[in-house]
């Protein structure tokens, strides 16, 4: 079974984190960069951004101490560390836009070699909309997709060219699968490292694509 | 002229809302909507909204009582996962969406309040954002946005007082300020009315000189859509 | 003697202060139009914006309530009335230029018939910086130029076309001197009023240009 | 990489500040400047700076310091008015100045923190202000200025936490907080030094993210240059 050999995604979220220097500032998107939150070391003096309009996210509150107005990106509720701070939403964004946010770690339907992302929708069919994702991929100073190597029909996610709507246009500068680590480079996927057992043939992306 | 800018209730704050208004609802999610104003709206014998709000309510909850009753022509916000009301009556047709990138949003609705005619943001640019706007190249090539404002502004503050000083708690700040900025008319609830000169100076979130009708509301739900807690 | 037919500073102040309905927001220039901001009625509930980050300026202080970080634009010290706020100066300046001001009283060098004002630099002789004088010319909903009639040389401000560097095109509503009330309408100067004994011929204005 | 932001003193934070550098330094008047760190260049041999400040000191006191010592090259600011030796020295073409709109001062500072590339203002238009710009009608016909960036940003507030987060008094924030998002390095002077969590999490004023460097300063003279009192 190739799903054996894949990281989990506490692995996957363990290499995103990798990447975070002491100090650093980082902005999670919904859904699975959410769990960077929870996992990372507070050692590592970390100001997480939620574009909601907070500094300082921790992780999860403990039962006696949620707040409704203390919340993340993904409308769940959060704890704060000392030193965070709220502030309104074009501050929010003019913290992410004028580059000071070091990392946007988000989700991906769609990343290609030029290191564009498709993210938001598939026409017809489903809008999820694009909240602050465009901002994001703009504005950070290192764009890192973290998401499932492989489509509901079985297909890379790591492609050629996107064929959905995209993002942003050369964007992503890392890409996290549950596969390994990748980096478009020079139009083609460079391979940062792979997951124990998994070879070059597993990740089903066309050969010229790979570098 | 009178100086007064307490109402009563949301009724009687929303009086002149008509068919046809564009009104911008601040909030994120369901964390600081104005709940009452919503309830006031869903009350009222009015339709063909102009509604500009990052989510258009969410869960079924919110806005989305509004947009239950068809009283939304047009819908202008940022992100539409979690509302599947509004995502199928978008896929259906049966509304106008204008979707934005959220900073894009924030800055434009601030760019109404502040006197902005027109800024240059890379944002969105290459993507279907970028349909129909002028690009000039700056570092990187950019689009020109423009100003969004709104004949009423229905936003909500933990705490006001008399002339409309509000102070926000939490991550319930959100576009509420900067609404309230861009409006011709702000309708402020809160959660709770203070007399001037209880909120110190220099933590007021937005000056009064924004705000022109304040109440106190009532029966808050404060609802809370994903609850996560530690273990 | 001309100068007895003259208003005071108080009664120019006056004046200006006849415009305020109940309730509106004012700017203040440096100089003369501080006047306002002491001999202003509490009643009248007029809230005073200074561009250096307060709304709801009072007046003086009290000498034991002197604070070296309250202060006007003209860099006096000032006190504030209850429901008075703090800001950064883009959030003031955006308060101005977004409308919100309902009157910008400020001094003049030269206001000419289509309402153009030069108020900020004399070539080669005197450069004062318009500060925010340009912001509020073009912001406020209503501009009072509030003045001397007369230059120090002896010639009327009031001229048919301003020969000084502009402020703001076509941007006058009011103005207020010694001698009387005006307003530039259809490339005239309109007598709202006349100081008490004031005459026409007084205010050496050339006839053409009166309305 | 160590992330500790907290600084001995001003000759220590500034320790990287060269010839030619670009340097925005906060307050209004003698208000809320940052006069630790402006000693700190009056004591250092640098020259050719390009100085951003609303005043470039006023009244013979604060950057007028280094202003006397001839080492700045070029003054951007908005108002001259009570600084003699600043206007002598652009009267006489020693110094090279531009004077901003003040609103545009604060606008374009604003835009360069928030990565805003250009914006659309009608202040200015028909003055000498307009001269080269671009000029696009909206409502009324507009200016378009760009994004005002520095290589440092000396600013005071005061109260200041380890992580950079600043707290401002009364008038004194003015441009401080503008300048701290648009510099490439902040360097915070602040009345009062405190551990993170100290000051509410509402009520920041400027995010520490904003802020590179930050010390307790010493010895401050607060200066009122206009005093006046009742009666």
């Amino acid at each position: 079974m190739l799903e054996n050999k894949f990281w989990t995604k506490n692995e996957m979220i363990k290499k995103v984190i990798s990447y975070f220097p002491n100090g650093s500032s980082v902005n999670l998107g919904i859904g699975l960069p959410t769990l960077v939150a929870e996992m990372i070391n507070e050692d590592l003096n970390i100001f997480i951004q939620s574009e909601n309009g907070v500094l300082g996210v921790k992780g999860r509150p403990k039962k006696n101490e949620v707040s409704p107005t203390l919340i993340n990106a993904g409308k769940e509720t959060i704890s704060i560390k000392k030193g965070a701070s709220f502030f309104d939403s074009a501050l929010s964004f003019g913290m992410i836009r004028g580059g000071h946010i070091d990392f946007s770690v988000l989700g991906g339907m769609e990343v290609d070699v030029e290191g564009n992302l498709a993210n938001w929708m598939v026409p017809g069919e489903k809008i999820t909309g694009m909240g602050g994702a465009m901002d994001l991929v703009n504005g950070a100073k290192c764009v890192i997709v973290v998401m499932n190597h492989f489509t509901k029909k079985g297909n890379p996610k790591l492609v050629k060219k996107c064929t959905l709507p995209l993002t942003g246009v050369k964007v992503v500068n890392i890409i996290v699968t549950e596969l390994g680590v990748f980096k478009p480079v020079e139009n083609k996927f460079e391979i940062v490292e792979l997951a124990n057992k998994i070879t070059v043939d597993d990740l089903q992306i066309e050969k010229e694509l790979i570098k | 002229m009178t100086t007064s800018k307490v109402f009563k209730n949301a009724k009687e704050a929303t009086f002149d809302i008509k068919s046809n208004s564009s009104i911008m609802s601040g909030g994120f999610g369901l964390c600081g909507i104005p709940e009452n104003c919503i309830d006031a709206l869903s009350e009222m014998d009015i339709n063909e909204l102009t509604i500009i709000s990052n989510n258009i309510g969410n869960s079924g909850r919110g806005l989305v009582k509004v947009l239950r009753q068809k009283k939304i022509k047009k819908a202008i916000c940022t992100y539409i996962g979690g509302n599947p009301d509004l995502e199928e009556q978008i896929l259906s047709n049966q509304i106008i969406s204008e979707l934005i990138p959220q900073g894009t949003f924030s800055e434009r609705i601030r760019a109404a309040g502040m006197g902005i005619r027109g800024f240059y943001t890379p944002t969105g640019f290459g993507t279907m954002v970028a349909d129909g706007k002028e690009i000039k190249v700056f570092d990187k090539p950019c689009l020109l946005e423009l100003p969004l404002n709104a004949d009423f502004a229905i936003i909500k503050a933990e705490i006001g007082d008399h002339y409309g000083n509000l102070w926000f708690k939490e991550t319930a700040r959100t576009f509420s300020p900067l609404m309230a900025m861009a409006a011709k008319t702000t309708i402020v609830e809160v959660e709770k009315l203070v007399n001037v000169g209880e909120i110190k100076p220099e933590d007021i979130h937005l000056p009064g000189i924004f705000v022109q009708r304040i109440f106190e509301g009532q029966n808050y739900k404060n609802e809370i859509e994903f609850l996560k807690t530690e273990n």
